[in-house]
């Protein structure tokens, strides 16, 4: 079987509803970030697949975007993890509730 | 000066307000009586000024605002105008000089004193945004002096009445933006003028949108029922000083703008809307006195009182003829003279007794002779006794409104039954009886400070009721520059066979003229 | 002459005035003595112009303008002509008589000059309902002395009934007064005018319909001010005022409004004639009604007040069968006898200490000589017994409805009068005569003062006489009105009418005495007379005042609660309330789709995303299925 | 192999990154400032900021100089477009940044004012803001927009109190995932397109008349979402009240002007196109998020307890109510859109301010959040200048006339008269109204009730002589706004128009 571009982009589609599913259901905030993460992630597979497909480089140009600033996200998510858990001792997205209404 | 005489009569409060933080508190209540004094005088002055003779508006004065969306700072006034503003001024000058408020007084004399800029703003307005500026602005110092000096619901009473009114006049804003745009849709430029507006001609349908979105604003400032409930609660909960105002005053701004824009404007529509408003008018009127005769608080009487006055009114604006309209205008300074002066003495005894209950009294007449005879006065002047200042308002509007129905000019009519009764058997618990309550029984008569408040309004009643003509000769003119506007306006055949023709009336009027 | 009508007009005015000044102070005989001068000035002018409208002028004037716009124009305007120089001059002497009186009468009240004030102020108004050249004019006449007889009615506002009585009056009147104001406009928008002149000119020209909406209308007006029925409880209870008010408002002058207004408007009710039937019938009706209610009532005023009013019923019956002139003679005699009637009753309540039920009275003769003469004389002429001014002008009455060949009508008016005849004599009987039962109260009666019998001496002397003016009266009002003339063509029968009349009044006075003259006891309302239906029903007038209040006034008080509590309050503002709670709880429940938690918030972005890419597909599918049908 | 690619110098027309440089230049100069000498005073820093953003406002005159004469400038690969849309919101951006950034010099010490990476970052930030406007292609949107939005995360967790932190995380989830829906939605306009362009992306879709209408409308649904998230529209505003409350009260002010435009004019490029080409969805899908965001913010502003939360739901009431302009599309909404921001900038830099100088350090006994409506009450009484100020701006953002908001106002529900959105128009006006209830609340508490006690010693401690100076400049703006309307509307109209929009 010949792989398409449609196989990349449902592969793409069912990664970012795995993302998607991640980001609501998970507790922690650690995975929470894995899985915007792999949001991000089934984006640039889209983006190199169909920038292969139209053989322009502005897909790949975009996916190398998204990756250096994943990466940054990381960074300043990490940061923000580390001076919360210090607080609070705990990665719960459930204690974090503080301002409602 | 004459030039800009009325933006100094718009702007000279505010001004004196801005400077009244600098006065020391204790000196406040004097400085508001000048300044207030100063500015009925410059109000006289331009009564002085002003030539009864000419219809169209005077004083105009023109400076772009928003020149790229047509909004400018015009005013000007006409007959219409004219007597409202010295109205007015003549209530901020009575008012402050009547007040017996002890707490803050230096914040509530410059809170009339913005509020007054805004009245006279809002009737010296010939652009609809500068209209709505001062219109809306007006609401703020009334919520504060509501607020702040009212009573135990002043709160709710005071926000009921901004939100009530306020949301009513956004769907005005929306209708005047409307107005513009078909004005610049016809011309090709913005405008909000009053005047260019009226040079418009729209199609019967638009017509009847925007009256309608222009009357709900204006019906809940008058406030016409079903719109009227928050009015009982604002005086209910009001200081003296804010009932006098708003019943005086702020009411007015509903009717007076019935007349400035819903008729010229909106001729057919006018016509179209005649019936279904004057049965809320009547219901305004016999309704609303029966309420008022059910009340166990004085000044809830005087309040429902205003709501059966104000339908006359509109059933006199929505005569459009000469007769009704003129009348309906007299009728808006006689209803200001008259509940202001009944609010007013409904302060002396509320100062005397702090309660406003009807029962609390009972043989005040033998305690209060001074008091009794003027309140008897001005009780009779708003069951509309001839050679009161409302007869005549009252006898016009309902003349006029005979021309275009007769029915209902019959139960309408019926206002000087209904208001007979209510105001007839308040005074008669009030006043007559043997005094049965100790408290009642040492009670001071008015003092000096009061006549000097009431002896003017008094005098105005009787003065404007014999002899109007001073002030119903320039309303007349300008009404029926309206009226014939209004009928070169009209396109629909109805529109054409209610609304008079004056221009063709010619020889009928020589005729009457010879006398 | 133009100074005699304004100083006959404002006078009056400037007495009220001057006492108004005094009003807040105590008693003054000033007050009381300039405002009599005053009225004596008006009298005097009053009589200057009568004397010169007999010459065969009238005067015009205008004073000042009123109100105009537009096309109405009304003035100031005010005109003596032959009808209203009569008016004046029985307005003017009547209310001279009564003020001097009332020196004497109000002498230990507190409000005596407050009294003053009101008394000159209703002459005034009167004068101006009379004089006036206009139907504004009229009006603010017409309501002027309604306010001063509120306020003369409630002049004691200590006490209850007087000040109910007062509000009645007033509310009851403008009813009518309404009815007025729609006949002024209906005669504005067909003539443009509201000018007598004009008015009467054109009136012939308006199509028949909208004559007889006028007439009817005006006379509704007119039945409130002279308390016709239905209108007509208000005047039994405005006896709760001082006597010299009933005298002067409730018998001489206000109440006769009415049949003024008819006379003056003769123009109109002449094209009318259907309508003026009505009027006649119903003044007929309302004669014998009212004095059917005077038999058996105990309160002195209130026999003198339904007395009044049955003869409105007369003037009535005249005016509305084209006799004008005949309506206005009697109103004019009627004024001079009744106002007599009133003082003496006024007189015998002083003496009685505001006692006012004849039967606790009796043989009072003999302490007031001067009241009986008075009171018998006045009765004597109300009855219509020749030659007394009542015999005059009643009987021409009665002459007109048998010319005119209504004889229900004249059926009515005759029985009526032998009504009138009894309840008259029956009360000076009670009175005057038989046993002092004020004994048995102890009270020690005295005769009023000298000088109020000699004020009220005028009247004494018109009430004989005036039938003798009767043919110079004919020859002055009939230049305005029309002269016709009621003789009965046969001798015979004008005869035998007139001697039956006579004999059958004359026998009611007799009846009356034997019946009441040797009263012994007081009636304490266990006899069998006073327990028959018939009695109750006239003694509670009909059960009229009570079918009002159950039918009129308690359903207007309930509904007007029913109006504040249940719809005011609970529809038209809950409706408001609710809309902006609606608002408020709607923002209070769902605000909780905040709830801090970061899973939930990232949940609606999702759901927010789910539905935006749902409604995608939807419309997508939707475009496309359209588009294909389209292909 | 590929070519080794030839480019000019000149063609790259680098001078169109000159603002976004002048400002970056200023954020490395203040950390290398910091590397040699360490412990300035924040006043410093301040003023070295404010510098540069003179520098970058000049530049950003000069283009718009410059586009009045040539027209719409492109540089570096037609990459960066400096429109009208990008001057305006340039300018707005730099003057908002100006004016927020002086509420640093407080009278009362803030630890986050002593970092000098504070003042870099903020630079930053604007820098990305900058370039988030100032072109059409989606790559350097999406990098302009994470640039800005890191450095915001860092500057709102800077705050040190644990509602900062609680609120940089969720803000930064949240915003994480909304890049996500960015990312693929720019990804599905790719697949269909080919093309990252704006505007080439509307001119593919225009040229095969839009046959692949489904994906469009998904990837617009992608698209929505995250700007949706951005500009706080209902139901992606969730973080909005959770993180202004969390932040410092300067910096929620901040948040509620400047990255919102920038988050508008992108909309406006994105969407406009879509509306003007018939795309009836994005229209009715616009139009129902368009009120739903309004009113439902509105009534949950009413039943908040906190000011600031209030402020918070009443800025998201805001950005619907300007979404509006969006909708209507056309150049005087659009007009409309730019002159209600440049006004609302300066009543709620006035309001938020108010709400700074009165911060607490530790909240009473009681007390469950920074400004609950008692800590307001009866302020008349004991200082009746704050409570009038802060009664203005609620005036303003109530919509009453004649200060400031007012006009903005009455030209967006003018504009959408004119569009022939009147129902729209309808429900705008009245949901003014019932905003005014909610703003009318702290005027109620401020002048018509006894004061709490406890609260008086708050009352303006922080406020130091720059804070009121800009209070004061906010209160002129608000009070003779009339006056700037004219001249702001020609400006604005002329940019716009000129851009095409």
């Amino acid at each position: 079987m010949e792989i398409t571009l449609a196989h990349y982009l449902v592969l793409s589609g069912v990664l970012f509803a795995i993302g998607l599913i991640g980001v609501m259901r998970r507790k922690n905030l650690l995975m929470l970030f894995f899985a915007t993460e792999i949001l991000l992630n089934a984006t640039n597979i889209g983006f190199a697949a169909i920038s292969h497909y139209y053989n322009d480089l502005t897909g790949q140009m975009f996916a190398f975007f998204i990756i250096a600033i994943a990466a940054s996200e990381v960074a300043v998510g990490l940061g923000l993890l580390i001076v919360w858990y210090k607080r609070t001792g705990k990665i719960d997205l459930d204690i974090m509730t503080s301002m409602r209404g | 000066m004459q030039e800009h005489i009325l933006s100094i009569l718009i702007f000279f409060p505010a001004l004196a307000a801005m400077l009244g933080f600098i006065v020391h508190k204790d000196s406040a209540r004097a400085y508001g009586i000048t300044v207030a004094a100063i500015e009925f005088f410059l109000s006289l002055w331009l009564w002085n000024l002003y030539d009864p003779m000419t219809s169209g508006m005077q004083f105009m004065e023109k400076a772009p605002l928003v020149a790229a969306f047509g909004i400018n700072y015009l005013v000007g006034i006409d007959g219409i105008s004219l007597f409202i503003i010295i109205l007015s001024t003549f209530f901020t000058m009575i008012g402050i000089a009547s007040l017996t408020e002890t707490r803050r007084v230096k914040d509530l004399i410059i809170t009339l004193l913005f509020l007054e800029m805004t009245m006279v703003g809002v009737f010296a307005a010939l652009d609809a945004i500068v209209f709505y500026v001062f219109w809306e602005l007006s609401l703020i110092p009334m919520l504060y002096i509501i607020g702040a000096w009212g009573g135990p619901l002043r709160i709710y009473a005071s926000i009921k009445f901004f939100l009530y009114t306020f949301t009513g006049s956004l769907v005005m804003l929306v209708g005047m933006l409307f107005m513009a745009y078909f004005y610049y849709q016809a011309t090709g430029q913005w405008s909000f003028s009053i005047l260019e507006w009226y040079r418009l001609i729209l199609p019967e349908n638009f017509q009847l949108w925007l009256f309608a979105a222009f009357f709900v604003g204006f019906a809940i400032k008058v406030p016409m029922f079903p719109f009227h409930t928050w009015l009982p609660y604002a005086h209910g909960q009001a200081p003296t000083i804010g009932s006098v105002i708003l019943a005086a005053i702020l009411l007015k701004m509903g009717t007076y703008a019935f007349v400035r824009f819903s008729l010229p404007l909106f001729p057919d529509a006018a016509v179209f809307f005649m019936f279904p408003i004057a049965i809320l008018a009547i219901i305004m009127i016999v309704y609303t006195a029966m309420v008022a005769y059910a009340q166990e608080d004085i000044k809830q009487v005087v309040a429902y009182s205003s709501v059966s006055h104000m339908g006359v009114i509109i059933l006199g604006t929505f005569a459009l003829n000469v007769e009704g309209i003129s009348g309906s205008v007299f009728l808006m300074i006689a209803h200001g003279v008259v509940s202001g002066a009944l609010f007013l003495l409904v302060g002396v005894i509320y100062d005397r007794r702090h309660t406003k209950l009807m029962s609390e009294f009972g043989g005040l007449a033998s305690v209060m002779p001074r008091y009794a005879t003027i309140f008897g006065i001005m009780m009779m002047a708003s069951v509309g006794m001839p050679l009161t200042i409302n007869f005549v308002g009252e006898f016009l509007s309902l003349l006029g409104f005979y021309k275009q129905s007769h029915a209902f000019t019959l139960v309408a009519g019926t206002a000087i039954i209904v208001g007979a009764i209510y105001m007839l058997s308040a005074y008669k618990k009030m006043f007559f009886g043997n005094v049965t309550k100790d408290e009642n029984k040492n009670l001071k008569d008015v003092n000096r400070t009061e006549l000097l408040a009431l002896v003017p309004l008094v005098i105005i009643t009787i003065w404007l009721g014999v002899y109007p003509k001073p002030v119903l000769e320039p309303i007349s003119n300008s009404v029926e520059s309206i009226v014939q506007l209004m009928h070169d306006k009209a396109q629909t055949k109805e529109a054409q066979a209610r609304i008079p023709d004056l221009a063709n009336q010619g020889a009928m009027n020589s005729q009457q003229e010879t006398h | 002459m133009e100074i005699y009508l304004y100083i006959a007009l404002f006078a009056p005015l400037v007495g009220s005035l001057f006492a108004a000044l005094f009003g807040a102070t105590p008693k003054t005989m000033l007050t009381g003595i300039v405002a009599s001068g005053l009225l004596f000035l008006s009298l005097v002018s009053s009589a200057i112009l009568l004397n010169y409208v007999m010459m065969g002028h009238t005067v015009h004037v205008e004073m000042m303008t009123w109100i105009a716009t537009g096309d109405l124009y009304i003035p100031y305007g005010f005109v003596v002509d032959q009808v209203s120089v009569v008016m004046m001059m029985v307005v003017t002497i009547v209310s001279t008589v009564v003020h001097v009186y009332s020196i004497g009468y109000m002498d230990h009240d507190k409000g005596f000059n407050r009294f003053f004030s009101y008394l000159s102020a209703f002459v005034f108004s009167m004068m101006v309902l009379v004089m006036s050249d206009n139907f504004a004019g009229l009006f603010i006449g017409w309501e002027g002395v309604g306010l001063c007889s509120w306020l003369l009615i409630g002049f004691w506002y200590h006490k209850e009934s007087a000040t109910w009585a007062a509000n009645e009056a007033f509310i009851m009147n403008r009813i009518a007064d309404l009815a007025m104001l729609i006949g002024i406009f209906i005669i504005y928008w067909n003539i443009g005018s509201l000018q007598y002149d004009v008015v009467f000119a054109e009136i012939a020209n308006l199509p028949m319909p909208i004559i007889t909406w006028i007439g009817i209308f005006l006379f509704i007006g007119a039945m409130g001010k002279s308390a016709q029925f239905p209108l007509h409880t208000w005047l039994a209870d405005a006896m709760e005022g001082p006597t010299p008010v009933s005298a002067l408002i409730h018998a001489a002058t206000m109440v006769t409004a009415g049949v003024y207004l008819v006379v003056r408007a003769n123009p109109v009710y002449d094209l009318i004639p259907d309508v003026g039937l009505f009027i006649a019938s119903l003044g007929a009706f309302v004669a014998i009604f009212a004095a059917s209610m005077a038999l058996v009532n105990r309160d002195m005023k209130r026999i003198i007040a339904y007395s009044t009013l049955s003869q409105l019923g007369y003037m009535f019956v005249a005016a509305g069968l084209g006799a004008y002139w005949v309506a206005l003679f009697h109103l004019m005699a009627h004024a001079f006898f009744k106002a007599l009637l009133f003082l003496g009753a006024g007189n015998v309540m002083h003496a009685m200490h505001n006692e006012l039920d004849p039967f606790k009275m009796g043989g009072l003769r003999k302490v007031m000589k001067g009241t009986f003469i008075m009171m018998t004389l006045a009765s004597v002429a109300l009855a219509g017994i020749y030659p007394f001014a009542g015999f005059f002008s009643k009987d021409l009455i009665l002459e007109a409805a048998f010319v005119e060949n209504h004889y229900i009508i004249y059926a009515v008016l005759l029985f009526t009068a032998g009504l009138t005849a009894f309840y008259s004599f029956r009360l000076v009987a009670l009175i005057f005569h038989g046993e002092e039962r004020y004994k048995l109260f102890g009270i020690h009666p005295h005769e009023a003062y000298k000088f109020m019998l000699v004020a009220m001496a005028p009247l004494l002397i018109l009430a004989i006489i005036a039938g003798s003016f009767k043919l110079s009266y004919f020859e002055l009002v009939t230049n305005l009105l029309p002269a016709v003339e009621y003789h009965i063509h046969h001798p015979m029968t004008y005869w035998m009418i007139t001697i039956g009349t006579q004999l059958f009044v004359i026998l009611a006075v007799l009846l009356a005495y034997k019946k009441y003259a040797s009263w012994s006891s007081v009636p304490d309302g266990t006899s069998k007379l006073e327990n028959c239906f018939c009695y109750k029903l006239l003694s509670n007038q009909y059960y009229i005042p009570k079918l009002y209040e159950e039918l009129f006034s308690k359903p207007y008080r309930e509904l007007s609660r029913i109006a504040w509590k249940q719809i005011d309050l609970k529809i038209v503002d809950a409706t408001v309330d609710g809309i902006a709670n609606l608002i408020y709880q709607t923002g209070e429940k769902t605000h909780t789709m905040q709830n801090g938690n970061l899973s939930s918030m990232l949940r609606w972005m999702v759901i927010g995303l789910v539905v935006l890419l749902v409604l995608a597909v939807a419309f997508t599918v939707g475009y496309n299925a359209v588009t294909m049908r389209a292909m | 192999m590929l070519e080794p690619i030839h480019v000019s110098l000149a063609s790259l027309n680098i001078t169109t990154l000159a603002p976004m440089l002048i400002a970056i230049v200023g954020a490395l100069v203040i950390l290398g400032i910091d590397l040699v000498k360490e412990g300035l005073h924040k006043s410093f820093y301040v003023m070295v900021s404010l510098l540069f953003l003179l520098l970058d406002l000049g530049s950003v005159i000069d283009f718009g100089n410059i586009f009045l004469k040539n027209g719409p400038i492109l540089g570096m690969f037609d990459m960066m477009l400096i429109d009208g849309l990008a001057i305006l919101g340039q300018i707005i951006i730099v003057v908002g940044s100006m004016l927020f950034i002086p509420l640093a010099l407080t009278s009362k010490r803030f630890h986050e004012y002593n970092y000098p990476e504070y003042f870099s970052l903020f630079l930053f930030m604007i820098a990305g803001f900058q370039f988030m406007v100032a072109t059409d292609n989606l790559i350097l949107i999406f990098v302009g927009l994470e640039t800005a939005s890191l450095a915001l995360y860092a500057l709102i967790a800077l705050h040190n109190r644990s509602k900062s932190f609680e609120a940089a995380v969720k803000y930064f989830t949240m915003g994480a995932l909304a890049a996500g829906f960015f990312a693929f939605g720019s990804m599905i306009f790719y697949a269909i397109t080919g093309s990252i362009e704006i505007n080439q992306i509307a001119s593919v879709l225009a040229a095969d008349h839009y046959a692949n209408i489904g994906y469009v409308l998904v990837a617009v649904s992608f698209l929505l979402a995250a700007f949706g998230f951005k500009l706080s529209m209902v139901p992606f505003h969730t973080w909005t009240p959770d993180v202004y409350e969390g932040s410092s009260a300067a910096l929620a002010g901040y948040m509620s002007i400047v990255p919102k435009i920038a988050g508008f004019i992108v909309a406006m490029r994105l969407f406009e196109f879509l509306v003007h080409s018939g795309v009836v969805w994005l229209q009715v899908v616009l139009y129902i998020a368009v009120v739903i965001t309004m009113t439902a913010s509105n009534i949950w502003a009413m039943v908040q307890t906190d000011v600031k939360r209030m402020l918070a739901y009443s800025s998201i009431s805001h950005a619907g109510f300007v979404m509006a302009a969006i909708l209507i599309g056309t150049t005087q909404s659009n007009t409309a859109l730019f002159l209600y921001w440049a006004l609302f900038s300066f009543t709620n830099l006035g309001a938020f301010t108010m709400l700074w100088v009165s911060r607490q350090k530790n909240l009473l006994p009681g007390q469950s959040s920074d400004h609950p409506y008692e800590k307001f009450a009866g302020l008349v009484k004991t200082m009746p200048m704050a409570a009038i100020m802060m009664a203005l701006f609620m005036l303003s953002l109530a919509g009453i006339p004649p200060f400031g908001l007012f006009w903005g106002k009455i030209y967006i529900i003018a504009s959408a008269v004119t569009g022939g959105y009147t129902v729209l128009a309808l429900i705008m006006a009245l949901n003014s109204a019932i905003a005014a209830y909610y703003y009318l609340k702290l005027i109620v508490f401020m002048f018509m009730k006894e004061p709490v006690t406890g609260y008086e010693k708050y009352y303006f401690t922080n406020a130091s002589l720059s804070l009121k100076t800009i209070i004061g400049i906010a209160a002129i703006g608000t009070i003779f706004a009339v006056f700037a309307v004219n001249p702001l509307l020609k400006v604005i109209t002329l940019f716009v128009y000129n851009s095409g929009y």
